[in-house]
Order: C-alpha cells, then structure tokens, then sequence
C-alpha cells in the first residue's frame, strides 16, 4: 500500500449557465482585463489516499466522483495524479 | 382589426420535417394537431409547432384542469385582480394591496434538486415583481417520500439548500411552509414555492402588449439553451430513464441576476417608460411573447437574431422555448427604448430590442429578417382545446377508506413511548432544521417567523400587517379528495386566525397525477369542488394558482395535493398572537371538539405504516364560527396563544406549544374526559380544533366568547413550569414525560437524520 | 450626524440598515457603488446581503468596487466604518480588518437568533452597553465562521479586539452557541485603531420589540454619540 | 493575438481549516473509502483569453490570481495553460 495525492477537477456541463464565472468575468473585464472572452469556476479536490498502485487510485477517486464528489447532472469531472506522498506504506 | 391569418413561411433550412412522429414528439395529440392546422389554414413549420406545442402543454394550456378551475370562486370586493395574470393582487387597506401566487417546480426538482428549488423561487419571485409589487416574503410547501432512503434525503436536503439560498441571496425573508415525508412521494418531490409582494394601489401594472408598434425588449440574462421545452417536459410523466433524458433542461438559477432585475423591473415600472412587463418563464419568450400580445388584443413580431443569447448557433427554435432564467420581455413606449435601456445598464444588466407590437394580431418570428413562425396569437393562446373527463374513484382506495381500524384504536395506558415516537417523526417535528437554513428577518419586517401557525410581515408606516401560511395534508386528499381539499383549506384559515389575521383570498398549486387516468381525473374534480366549497364559506375567492399534473413515476402518481397558500390582514400588529404558552399559570382551553375520526392520521403511518380509514371530517360552518370566535378573541386581547392542532393531534399540538421555539420551554398539566378510544383522544386529527391559553382571569371571557359563536370550548388544564413535564391524561390512557425528553424528541428527529454524514446507509 | 451606506449589487440589507440609522437620529443616504465621493459623512455603513453573489468569495467582488477605494481612505483617516456580515466580509477582503470569513462548518446558512457577549464596552459603537452585557441578535449567513494565522489570531486577543463573542444562555462560550465554527466563538472585531468594526450578526434587526429584540439599538446610539461628542 | 484557456487552480492553506474538505472526507469515510486520510477543497478556474502569447497568458492569469481570484489570507493558486484555442487570432 502506498499513499497518493490525486487531485480532482469538478467543471460545470459545457451549455449549463455559470453564474460565478459570469460575475467573475463581469469583474475581470471591469478591471482591465478586457481580452478575457470567458471564465467557467469549477472545483479542484485534493485526495490524499492509500491504494495498492496508482491505477487503484485514480479508479477509486473515479468512483468517489460518480458517487459523491460531482453532480452528475450538472457537473463533468476529471481525475489525475499529482504523485505518491512520501513517508507512506505500511 | 384584420382577422389574422397565417401567410406562407417556406421551411427553413436544417428544420425537420413535420411528420406524425415529430408530432407526437411534441405532446400533441392528433385532434390537437389537426387544431393547429385548422388555425394555421396549412401545415406549421417546425418552429411554429414547437410554439404550439409549448402553449398547448399542460403547465400553458391548462387542458385538463381549466374547466375545472372555471367553478372556483374568484370574487370578493378586495380581490383587485383575480386569476388570469402573473399573480393575483388583494386590497390590504391603506392604500396598500398585496400580489400573491405559489408556484410549482416538481420535475426539474426531481432531476435536480438544488437548481430546481432554487428556480422555482426565482419564478416566483419574477410573478410577484412583474405586478409592480416589491417581494416581501416567501414560503414553501414541500413533499418527500420518507427520509430513510440516501435519494429522498439527497432530495430534501438539496431542495431546501436551493430554495434557502435563492431567496436568502435575493433578500426575501421565508417566513413559513410545510413540509410531508411520506411513501406516497417517493419518487416525485413536490416543491411549491409561494411569494407575497407588497404595493400601493396605483403602482399595479398588467402584462399586456398594446400599443402598434411599441417596441418588445428583452432585459436581464441572456438566452441559452436551458431546459428546452421544460413546460413539455413539466407535462410529461417521469420515468426510471428521466435523470438521463432529462439533463439537457436543467436551469440554472442566478439569484445575484434576479437581485438586480428585480430592482431594475421595479424601477422601470416607477418610470412609466414602459407599458407591459413579463416574465420569460415556463416556455420562455414564446409565452411571455404570445400572452402578453393575446392579452393586449394585438400582435408582435419578434426578430430571433436580436435576442442576446449565450451561446452560439441557436435556432429560433431554441430561442423561442429556452426557458434561461432571470429574463423578462419589457414592452417600452415609444421612443423610451433609452431610458429603459439605462436603467437596466445602472443595475448592470443588459436590454435589447428584440421586436415591436403590431396590430394584425400575428405572433410572427423573424430570422435575419425572414418569417419562421407566423401564428394567429389569440387562437394560440386561448384555442387549446380544453377536456372534461370521466372521473372514477379508484376502488383501491374505496377500500382504503373502508378499512376496519378497530384493532389500531385498542392500545390504552401509558401511551408515552408512541406519543415520543410521533412527536419524533419528521412529520411532526420540528423543521428548524429547515427554516434555519432560510433567512427569515431580512427587511426587517418580519413579526412572526416559520415555527409559528401563519407568518407575518408587517406593512412599514402603518399599524398593519400580512400573514400567509400554506396547508394541505396529501393523505386526507388521497383518502377523500373533496373533504381532504376542503380540510386544507379549512386548515389555512385556522392557521391565520391564530396569528390574529382575517382570512382573506387563496392561490393554490393542484399537484396531480395524470388527468388522463380516470381514477386521477376524479381526485382533481373532488379536490376543486372541495376547494370551492371551503371558499366559497369562509369568504377567501381564489386569486391565481398553478397547476402541475403528471406527477408519476412508473405509473405510480403521488397522492392528490392541492396546496392552499392561504393570506390574511392584520389591523393591528400589536394584537398578533403566537403559539407558544407565554406563562406558567395559564389556562389552556381547547376550542372544537373532536369528531372522532381516525383515518389519514400521522399515527397510524408512524406505528403501523398505514394510509387508510375515515379522514375528518370537515364542517363548514362550524370552521367559520370558529374563526370569528378566534379573531374576536385576538381583538379582545383575551389570549396569550393559540395554536391549530393538526398532525399527531391534540398532545402534539400541546407539546408544540410548550416547547415554542426551545428556548423558554414551559410542562403542561391537561387533563380531558372524551367519549373515545384513547388513541384518538390523543392522537386523532380531527378538525376545527385550536388550543389557547389565557390568563386565569380572562378563561371566563374566553369561554363565553366561543359560547357566543356556539363554539363548543372547555377548559382541558394549565401550562405549568418546565420542571413540573409534561402530563396529558385522557379517558382511559395518558402520556407523561419530561420537558428534556420531548424536547429531545421534538428538536432532533430532523437533523439526526439529516446531519449524518451523506451516504451512511447508503 | 450625515452616515453614508453604500449599496453594492447584491446588497439587500441596505434599507435595513438606513432605517436603522435614521431610527437613532442618523441622517443616512444610500451611495451607490459605483459612486465615488464620500467627502462630508460622518460613518460609513457596508450592508448586509450577496454582493455579486457572493460568488468566487463572499465580499471579493465587492471589494473591487470604485467605491472601496474612498471607503479605505476614509477608515485610515480615522473614519467611523461599520460592516455589518456581508459588510464584515468586505471588509476582511479589503485588508481593513484581518483574516477572512470562511464557511460556516455545519457547511449549511444559518438563520437564527444567537447570544452575543459584549467584550470591550469602550469602543466608539459599543459604548451604550455594558461589558459583559449578553444581547440576543439575528444571524443569517452562510460564511460567518472567523480564520486568520496564528500570529494575527493571537494579536487580536492581546490587544482586546475581539468585540462580540457568540455565548450560550449562562454566557459561556461554549462549542453549541457557536453557529459557525468561528475561532475562539468570535462574531466581531475592530482594527487597531478601533474605528472600524465587522461583525456577523445584524444589529439593524434587532430595533424593536415587534421583530423580536431591540438589543442593536444601542450600537447605533452609541455610534452616534461618539461622533456627536468628537 | 491568440486565445489561450487556462486553468487556475485555487487552494486552502496548508493548515487552515477547510470545512468542506473536512465534510467530504467524512462523508467518503463512511460510504466505506476508509484509505482517505485528507481532502482539500479549492477551485479550478477556467480562464479563456486573448494575448499575444503563452507567455504573456500566463502572467495576466497569475495577475488575477493576485488581484481577485485567490485570497492572500487563506489561499494558494497556481496556473497552468491548458491550450491554445481555435478559431482564434486576428
Ligand atoms: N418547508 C418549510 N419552510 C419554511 N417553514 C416551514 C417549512 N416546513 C414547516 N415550516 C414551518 O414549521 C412550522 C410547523 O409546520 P407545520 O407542522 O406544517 O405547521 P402547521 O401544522 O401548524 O401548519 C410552521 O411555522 C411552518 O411554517
Ligand atoms: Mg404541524
């Protein structure tokens, strides 16, 4: 067993309008920033977890995904490895 | 005026082609389709089937219930404006008058909780504001199947964070609802959200378009492509598939938009720049845009390319049934299209012209100057053929009504541990786990809170007040429609005369299942006849309502709920009177007396998971005489609290009054001789029923009051101090407990359940 | 005494808050956002609500606002600043008070009436009451629950400004009467200078016996007081 | 001019309290994902921008992070280029 650190991102459906990114972006351009064209927010999750090898990982932080971390009917997600965390195993 | 006839409109490219099947697609029957050719006098385009169809769904067109709705009572002197516009608007005295109307959002809750809620607080908000009227309040009704599954409580859970946080972010205190955890709700969710707005007479605007060539602006967010056919879809049943299909109409609610188009609409209106306002709801532009020109008795004509939208490539056919929240079509007065568009640009948000009024009576859609749709507005608005049916009572649930409960009323002795376990079930429980979740005292207006029987807001310079409450219990509606209608209604009243409010009109939300079934179609008939008996006694006309049919899953419809949004005036908020006991020492008198029914009651779903018996019955005019007794008492000052009993009875209704809010909890010492089993003495729900207190010294003036109206009234015990419990002792049976063990009961049920990690038992 | 209270899209305890003011003798005017100019008031009121939706943060997009700018030369010119939940959050983006407002931890909005423990009864908006004195107040937030570093934490509690306290009924402050998981039950602070304070709970609903306590009243007179007697 | 997407990734200090964080792991731990032993909760940011290159992309980003998107007091952001997008230039 060793521990990993996955990190996933939770995005709003593509067409689904999003209220953050449009305030945000209404700002941005108020700033100065006038050649941003568009802004979607999101969620980055950190999972710090034990698993036999970095496949069980992603599967499971796949599965955490379906299951509680994204809205299925609102939400696309993706998972990735950020890497195996020191000082771990047992 | 020229009668209007559809010219021509050539395919337009990429469209479908119209065949049976696409016809079908779009909910409308055969005999409804050949209407449409017979209107159009040709074949309609795509686009202009997908008007009719939006129109002529249920939710628009109002088919299967309109004749129904036809026998309520909608007149009385105060009713300013009755059914037919965004809201229904009463005189409230001093100048002042109030719009109200409850809305449902069933489907989109049911396939997405917390934007479905949220949404439906959003059009509601939209109904009142576009009266000319400013939000004051919020309530909402709620029904879930029972939380001991992870989905129904997914569902709770997200409905009421998306109901809280819409209306907490635009700044509308929630000021009360209801909520029901039964089987009967499982896989179709009710949500029904309520808003009052409070005006002065000569700020009253109405949607309609008059005025040849007045231009049409879109104002607020922009057009997407959300939920699409969502009034189609509003009028479908669900099926185990829906979650899948159904994902493209998820709306998505902005709350901070409405905040500021709710600002910029009233200001408009302040400005006289504009004659008309609407919102874009159910079926967005094409409904806003159809009634306000079928009202108007003109026509419009709209260009699809000068819609601001949000994403690239929409059809007119999409812009026409997006249903993209937050938006509202505006008909400006001539040369004002500045002005308007400056006010919307001070609260940051955008308007476009997006068409004019005509006078041919068309409605006509443009794209990039060519006719896609070219529609008569009048046949398309009001030409949906409207169906009465056949009514059946379901012999299923003759037999339920029927059934022998003999062996359910046999327990008697010490009834404590069934009184705990009904004072903890969800339904009778407390919902601060609820309306803690809700901002309940923004604009500080708010003089009664949820928790009480009715909220109240107070009308600001003036000594006046107005309450509202909802009610309806689906299982008396399920056992026996017309009496369980006329019990909601009756509910109502009782819940506004505690608070020391006249009961003056009611909105109501029909939640159904499909109308096409017989069994279906005679609980809706039942249900508006009770509707229109109760009214019509107490004097409350019918100013507006929704009406949302279809709820089933898999064949399986919920129970008939006919939601009553009930609201009333104060004269004198100084007078309001609230449940909780005030003092130890205090009589406690029960008005009414128990009829002795059983059925439909919380007590047999919590201890033997039925749904079944007599409901209670419901007398008319012993209800009236109840209220003016009650109302006379609130103007006499004789009471320190009153308190409508209703689920789990007279000893739950006791301990809701001892225990108020939780933070001054008082014991009570009742004691009454009934010729009844103990359980119904106890626990029966029988109607026409209100505890009060009074101080010792005016128990005699309360009494001789309720013999004036020939209310039957006795003494049943006194509220003692908390230390001494909480003891009711009835022929034959008793409970007797602690204040901390009811407390407990009471205050906890809801978020142990709740509060548990999400999935524990999944 | 001339109070200015600014409106930011969003905001929707604004007219609460005038009324609040004009109640306690405040001659009080909405400023808008966008404004700019608040040269010739007395105190400077940030309302209640969502501003911007309280999307991205509570209080970031505010923040940002043309008016901000004047509402912070203002507060280091020794100017009275009030910041009352959606206020407070602002005021913590801007870098007026320190540390920020993060989620409530039951994760959930919470209205409610709590108990306030009044900590410092010196201030120039505490004056009316007394130290110790335990007001009952209605919450209603979503991100009230109070965090800084340690050396920031550790620096309010020394220089004693930490001006509300959430408290249970005997006044403790215990872990129950916290409704958000604040550090060390806190409900609001000031800045060093003590002219400006932020505070979760809204003492502008709780002005009369009808809506169910007239405990905020004394934060307004003695805001008014001091700037009378200055 | 181009248009780049960028993705902003921002999260809670090290340290501070993160009470979704902490929700969500308890909520895994008990639908029986009992190797998690952490979980931070940050958001992901999708900016869509025009500028003359990768470069200069990524600076105004990090900028906003700066200025808006993350808060000093209690967050940590990074940014990273997601990809050039098409259609664009002119
Ligand atoms: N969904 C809800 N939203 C707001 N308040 C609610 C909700 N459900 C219940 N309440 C409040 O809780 C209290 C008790 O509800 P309920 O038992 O249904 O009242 P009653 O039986 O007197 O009509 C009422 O004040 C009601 O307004
Ligand atoms: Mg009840």
């Amino acid at each position: 067993m060793s521990q990993y650190r996955l990190e996933v991102r939770v995005k709003p459906r593509p067409g689904l309008l999003d209220p953050q990114g449009k305030a945000i972006h209404h700002s941005l351009n108020s700033l100065g920033w006038e050649g941003v064209s568009d802004i979607r927010v999101g969620k980055a999750i950190y999972v710090d977890m034990e698993a036999d090898s970095p496949d069980a990982a992603l599967e499971a932080a796949e599965a955490m995904c379906r299951k509680l971390l994204a809205n299925p009917v609102t939400e696309d997600f993706e998972v990735s490895m950020v890497g195996e965390l020191e000082g771990a195993g047992s | 005026m020229i009668k209007p006839t559809a010219a021509p409109v050539p395919p337009r490219k990429g469209d479908p082609e119209i065949t049976a099947e696409v016809v079908a697609d779009h909910g409308l029957s055969p005999d409804e389709y050949e209407r449409v050719q017979q209107i159009m006098g040709r074949t309609p385009t795509y686009t202009e089937l997908g008007v009719f169809s939006a129109m002529w769904s249920e939710h628009c067109g109002y088919k299967n219930s309109k004749r129904l709705l036809r026998l309520l009572p909608t007149k009385a002197p105060w009713v300013i404006q009755g059914p037919g516009e965004n809201a229904g608007v009463i005189d409230v005295g001093e100048g002042f008058a109030l719009a109200f109307k409850i809305e449902s959002h069933n489907h989109p809750s049911a396939v997405e909780p917390y934007q479905g809620a949220a949404t439906g607080v959003g059009g509601i908000l939209r109904d009142i504001f576009t009266m000319g009227a400013r939000p004051v309040a919020v309530l909402d009704s709620l029904r879930f199947g029972d939380l001991d599954t992870g989905r129904v409580r997914y569902l709770f859970g997200g409905v009421v964070s998306g109901v809280g946080d819409y209306g907490n972010c635009v700044g509308i205190p929630n000021i009360g609802g209801e909520v029901q955890f039964d089987r009967g709700y499982e896989g179709n969710p009710i949500v029904n959200a309520m808003c009052l707005g409070l005006m002065k007479h000569e700020d009253l605007i109405t949607a309609s378009a008059s005025g040849d060539g007045s231009p049409l602006m879109a104002v607020g967010a922009r057009t997407g492509r959300d939920g699409i056919h969502g009034a189609t879809f509003a009028s479908e049943e669900l099926s185990e598939d829906s979650d899948e299909s159904s994902r493209p109409q998820v709306q998505v609610g902005d709350p901070f938009t409405e905040k500021l188009l709710l600002e910029a609409s009233l200001e408009l209106i302040a400005s006289g720049a504009i004659s008309g306002i609407q919102d874009m709801g159910a079926a967005g532009i094409t409904s806003s845009g159809s009634e306000m020109a079928g009202r108007g008795g003109s026509g419009i004509e709209m260009e699809m390319t000068d819609v601001p939208i949000r994403e690239e490539g929409m059809t007119p056919y999409e812009i026409l049934l997006s249903e993209s929240q937050e938006r509202m079509l505006v008909v400006a007065k001539p040369g004002r299209e500045d002005e308007v568009r400056q006010i919307l640009e001070k609260w940051e948000l955008e308007a476009a012209v997006i068409g004019r009024v005509t006078n041919d009576g068309m409605f006509r859609v443009l794209e990039e100057g060519q006719v896609v749709a070219d529609i008569p507005a009048l046949p398309l608005t009001e030409g949906c053929p409207t169906y009465e049916r056949e009514g059946i009572e379901s012999e299923e649930i003759v037999a339920l009504r029927t059934m022998d409960l003999t062996e359910h009323l046999i327990p008697e002795g010490d009834l404590t541990k069934s009184f705990l376990l009904l004072l903890g079930s969800p339904n009778v429980a407390s919902k601060q786990w609820i309306y803690h979740q809700y901002d309940t005292t923004v604009r500080t207006a708010t003089a009664v809170r949820p928790g009480g029987d009715s909220g109240v807001i107070r009308i600001r310079g003036t000594r006046r007040a107005v309450a509202a409450t909802t009610d309806c219990n689906g299982r008396f509606v399920y056992l026996e429609p017309r009496t369980g209608a006329m019990a909601a209604v009756a509910e109502a009243a009782r819940n506004l005369v505690c608070v020391g409010a006249l009961p003056t009109a009611i909105t109501n939300n029909l939640n159904f299942g499909n109308p096409l079934k017989a069994h279906i179609y005679y609980q809706l008939r039942e249900a508006v006849l009770g509707m229109r008996d109760a009214c019509g006694a107490f004097e409350t006309p019918v100013t507006g309502g929704n009406v949302s049919l279809f709820n089933e899953t898999d064949g399986k419809a919920i129970y008939p709920t006919p939601v009553i949004g009930m609201v009333g005036v104060i004269d004198d908020v100084s007078k309001i009177t609230r449940h909780a006991f005030q003092n130890a020492g205090d009589d406690i008198v029960l008005l009414g007396s128990n009829t002795g029914e059983f059925g439909g009651s919380e007590y047999l779903y919590v201890t033997a998971g039925l749904v079944a018996g007599q409901p209670p019955s419901v007398d008319l005019d012993g209800e009236r005489a109840l209220q003016q007794a009650v109302l006379k008492m609130n103007h006499e000052e004789v009471l320190n609290s009153a308190h409508d009993c209703s689920e789990g009875g007279l000893a739950s209704a006791l301990a809701e009054c001892a225990l108020g809010d939780g933070d001054a909890p008082f014991g009570v010492d009742v004691e009454l001789d009934e010729d009844l089993r103990p359980v119904i003495s106890l626990f029966g729900e029988s109607q026409g029923r209100i505890l009060v207190s009074a101080s010792p010294d005016k128990t005699e003036q309360v009494l001789s009051l309720a013999a004036r109206y020939e209310v039957p009234a006795m003494k049943i015990g006194t509220v003692t101090d908390a230390d001494a419990g909480f003891s009711v002792k009835v022929r034959g049976g008793s409970v007797a407990a602690s204040t901390a063990d009811i407390s407990e009961a009471y205050f906890t049920a809801i978020p142990k359940i709740m509060d548990a990690p999400a999935g524990s038992e999944a | 005494m001339k109070v200015a209270v600014i409106t930011f899209p969003g905001s929707n305890c604004d007219y609460d808050l005038y009324k609040a003011a004009q109640q306690v003798g405040g001659d009080a005017s909405f400023i808008w956002h966008r404004e700019r100019g608040i040269e010739g008031y007395d105190a400077v009121l940030l309302p209640g609500g969502f501003s911007y939706g309280d999307y991205l943060r509570a209080g970031a997009i505010a923040r940002m606002s043309p008016i901000m700018e004047d509402v912070i030369s203002f507060a280091n010119a020794g100017g009275p600043v009030l910041g009352i939940c959606n206020g407070f959050q602002i005021l913590c983006e801007s870098g007026l008070l320190p540390g920020a407002l993060m989620h409530n931890n039951s994760l959930k909005f919470e209205s409610k009436d709590v108990l306030l423990r009044v900590e410092r009864a010196d201030t120039m908006f505490t004056a009316d009451y007394k130290a110790g004195q335990i007001l009952r107040i209605p919450i209603a937030h979503g991100e009230g629950n109070y965090e800084a570093d340690k050396e920031t934490l550790e620096a309010l509690e020394a220089e004693g400004r930490v001006v509300f306290r959430y408290v249970n009924a005997a006044g403790e402050t215990s872990a129950n009467a916290n409704p958000n998981g604040s550090w060390h039950n806190i409900a609001g602070i000031t800045n060093r200078a003590g002219n400006v304070l932020g505070m979760m709970p809204h003492p502008e609903r709780a002005m009369e016996e009808l809506l169910g306590s007239t405990d905020g009243v004394a934060l307004f007179t003695s805001m008014v007081a001091s700037l009378q007697t200055s």
